[in-house]
């Protein structure tokens, strides 16, 4: 996959990697959507008291063509997740994905409901997971600064187009 | 010998004519409706620069305004508000096809021998220099051209007050 | 004695009056051929445009007084204004009549 | 500050166009100088064009964070500086998704149809005595017909999206642009009356004793009409319904990502500062003013209005369609013609007393 080891630490390739991570990293434009209760919380995470556009990721677009994460706040039950699943789809490469709360995690409280999609890890890939019911607004601060950090750790050698 | 300034300015008027003419034909065969209108918007622009290096700098801009802001935008408009129209064949039986086409280019060759033809006066051989137009014009409007201007005015009354009854929902 | 075209440069009279009357003949041959009122109704405006070039280098080459031509370039575009304007309402009207725009829809009067 | 125009500290160009033209101009063949030199001035304004549009979009997220008691961006380079590159270095890696159903070569025309011409008019905007790319004696009609063109460009892209939404945004987008450009042309011909002329350096020269916004009682008049005008023609808040996101999603930007989208967003920025520059150009006096040098001037002025922008959009709440549309037709057009009808007659009161 991607270029031979002995070329991963060439100059151009770390440095290009280092821009294009730090730019990925500073500006992570989520899609504009929640579900449940878990979705105030997000809300909060952009007022004044915790302020998410601090990290430049407060342009909550509402396109999933322009937005970088996805942060599924809320349950998620077997008749949305198709549309989560589209809406993740419809995003540009590249993208990244929060789970946000124990419903979105592992079905939360409603687990093993006939409803609820035991956690959205059975189809969206995860980034970071972010416990809680709901998780406090730091938290999910939280889970993007440590999305941030994996983003530094992705080279463009390993990408596969 | 040519001054290549204004070799320049000769070539950018016969690249606009081109674009023009090639926009023109595209307005005509372009099989959507909408790739039409695209190509007028083309045409137009090229035709608003050509007016410019004719000496004509007010009405490029005119042309900008009015045809370019205003009368595409309304033909797009009616191309949105009546959509079934993307899927119409477009081929209109050969015969009207060879017929308009016939006319078309009986047009072009009675009116190009007459251009070419024709004795000109001598004094048309030779450009006039560049003058400042927007005030010759606004003179003219309000002065010699006085009647017509107001004439056009109300025609343009007349046309959107029509256009409006005509285009409005029946309630 | 018919006069030979000069060259390319500088432009000449000619060479704006066939731009005019080429634009002129691809909207006739527009109108003429297609079908959709729509189309017909920019060939028009193509048409409309060859005039008001041939007057634009007209107003350039002939030694009047007053900017006639440029004038009357202006009134030209008013005109076309009010064309388009009636024009698109009476196709807006037919379609909501017939669903359709194409002008051979429109032809009850025929008889 | 009495400024001539081959002094370095007013005409900070001349650098450039001094070094242009001793490069260029006395080493090549003629056109080809000519051509260069007039590249060379072209990327020369595009890379200021991108660096004020950086510098706006830092400044605008810092200022609605400030006035709603947040920080703003600041983690990003010092106190966020670092933001907007961020942002542009991102969009600039992103995918670029041609829907399947889309019209592909109206799909990917729009954006610049939109960018180009809101780029064209800086060329004509008199940064200073004498300091504009061209000086047009029609600037001002120029500007207005630029002005027209993004329109075509928003209405191919909601129609090239195949997209319902972005169908939508389109044809909101060329309703609301015709409904507030008719208001905006008549307004602009106030100081085109008082100042006698087209030009912009022209008008701006006429202002030199007082500006055309104290020129009672018309000036501030035509001022709001216009400052309101000009934001329903760059689509701001609060006259950003077509792109409203709670009712059409994107509007007509929905189905553009990465590149084609910072294009979008691009020449909205680049579009709000231009009418800025003409709103300092026609009303505020330009680059006149005392002691600093003019591009400072202009350049204070301008971005005191990009800070109302910003503050108006801080504030209201957006608009509702038929408000949009009755306030355009209702108010701001009846509004503007007797502007224009007070400002004649009183214009040729003056004259008439004057002599």
């Amino acid at each position: 996959m991607g270029l031979p080891m002995e070329l991963r630490q060439n100059v151009l390739i770390t440095s290009v990697d280092k821009l294009v991570n730090w730019a990925r990293g500073a500006s992570l434009w989520p899609v504009a959507f929640g579900l449940a209760c878990c979705a105030i919380e997000m809300m909060a995470a952009g007022t004044s008291r915790f302020d998410l556009s601090r990290f430049g990721a407060e342009v909550f677009r509402p396109s999933p063509r322009q937005a970088d994460l996805m942060i599924v706040a809320g349950t998620v039950t077997t008749k949305m997740a198709p549309a989560v699943r589209r809406i993740y789809d419809q995003m540009a490469e590249p993208k990244y994905v929060i789970a946000m709360g124990a419903c979105t995690i592992a079905g939360g409280p409603f687990q093993g409901s006939y409803s609820t999609v035991p956690g959205i890890d059975n189809f969206v890939p995860v980034d970071v997971h972010v416990p809680g019911c709901p998780p406090r607004p730091d938290a999910l601060l939280w889970g993007i600064m440590k999305l941030q950090e994996k983003i530094r750790t992705q080279s463009i050698a390993d990408q596969r187009r | 010998m040519i001054a290549p300034t204004e070799a320049l300015v000769a070539g950018s008027f016969y690249t606009f004519a081109a674009i023009a003419l090639a926009g023109a034909i595209g307005v005509v065969l372009a099989r959507k409706v909408f790739h039409s209108a695209l190509f007028l918007v083309l045409t137009l622009a090229s035709l608003a620069a050509t007016f410019v290096i004719l000496g004509a700098d007010f009405l490029g801009a005119v042309q900008i305004v009015i045809y370019v802001g205003a009368i595409t935008v309304l033909i797009l408009f009616g191309i949105m508000l009546t959509p079934r129209n993307v899927e119409l064949p477009e081929s209109s039986g050969v015969g009207r096809s060879t017929a308009g086409v016939f006319v078309a280019a009986a047009v072009f060759i009675v009116s190009t021998t007459v251009i070419v033809t024709s004795q000109w006066p001598r004094s048309m051989s030779t450009p006039i220099p560049d003058r400042p137009t927007t005030e010759a014009i606004g003179q003219g409007l309000f002065t010699t051209y006085a009647l017509p201007f107001e004439m056009a005015s109300i025609l343009l009354l007349i046309a959107m007050i029509g256009a409006i009854v005509i285009a409005r929902e029946e309630q | 004695m018919p006069q030979e075209l000069p060259p390319l440069y500088p432009i000449s009279l000619q060479h704006g009056l066939l731009l005019g009357a080429a634009l002129f003949s691809i909207g006739i041959a527009g109108a003429l051929t297609r079908r959709n009122a729509i189309t017909i109704l920019m060939s028009i405006e193509v048409m409309l445009n060859g005039t008001i070039v041939t007057f634009v280098t007209f107003a350039r080459y002939a030694p009047t007084a007053d900017l006639a031509g440029q004038i009357f370039s202006i009134f030209i575009m008013t005109v076309a204004a009010a064309e388009a304007a009636v024009g698109l309402a009476i196709v807006i009207a037919v379609y909501r009549l017939r669903h359709t725009v194409s002008v051979d829809a429109v032809d009850t009067l025929q008889g | 500050m009495n400024c001539p125009t081959d002094n370095f500290i007013c005409n900070p160009f001349l650098y450039f166009h001094l070094a242009a033209n001793a490069i260029f101009r006395d080493h090549l063949p003629e056109p080809l100088g000519t051509i260069i030199v007039l590249a060379l001035t072209v990327a020369m304004v595009t890379t200021l064009i991108a660096l004020i549009v950086m510098s706006q979009v830092w400044a605008e997220r810092r200022i609605v964070g400030f006035m709603q008691g947040r920080l703003g961006p600041n983690r990003v380079g010092p106190a966020g500086l670092l933001q907007s590159v961020a942002d542009a270095v991102k969009l600039l890696l992103k995918e670029i998704i041609i829907p399947t159903q889309a019209d592909k070569i109206p799909f990917m025309l729009a954006p610049l149809l939109v960018l180009v011409p809101s780029l064209v008019v800086w060329s004509i905007i008199p940064w200073g005595p004498g300091l504009s790319v061209t000086d047009l004696n029609i600037g001002v009609l120029f500007v207005l017909g630029l002005g027209g063109i993004p329109t075509i460009g928003i209405l191919t892209a909601g129609w090239a999206s195949s997209n319902k939404y972005a169908l939508l945004g389109g044809m909101r987008a060329a309703a609301q642009l015709i409904a507030y450009e008719i208001p905006l042309v008549i307004v602009v011909l106030v100081p085109v009356l008082l100042a006698g002329t087209m030009s912009l350096g022209g008008i701006v020269e006429a202002q030199s004793n007082l500006w055309f916004l104290f020129f009672l009682p018309v000036g501030p008049v035509a001022f709001l009409l216009f400052l309101v005008a000009g934001i329903a023609e760059v689509n701001r808040s609060p006259f950003d319904l077509p792109e409203a996101e709670s009712e059409i999603v994107a509007g007509f930007h929905t189905e553009y990502s990465g590149m084609p989208f910072a294009l979008f967003f691009l020449a909205e920025y680049a579009n709000s500062f231009a009418v800025s520059a003409m709103t300092t150009t026609l009303f505020l006096g330009g680059w006149g003013g005392p002691i600093l040098p003019p591009f400072i001037w202009f350049f204070l002025k301008t971005y005191a209005v990009f800070f109302v922008l910003v503050w108006i959009r801080g504030t209201l709440p957006r608009l509702r369609y038929d408000q949009l549309m009755r306030t355009a037709w209702k108010v701001a057009l009846p509004l503007a013609l007797v502007t224009l009808g007070v400002a004649a007659i009183e214009l040729s009161l003056i004259r008439s007393l004057l002599g």
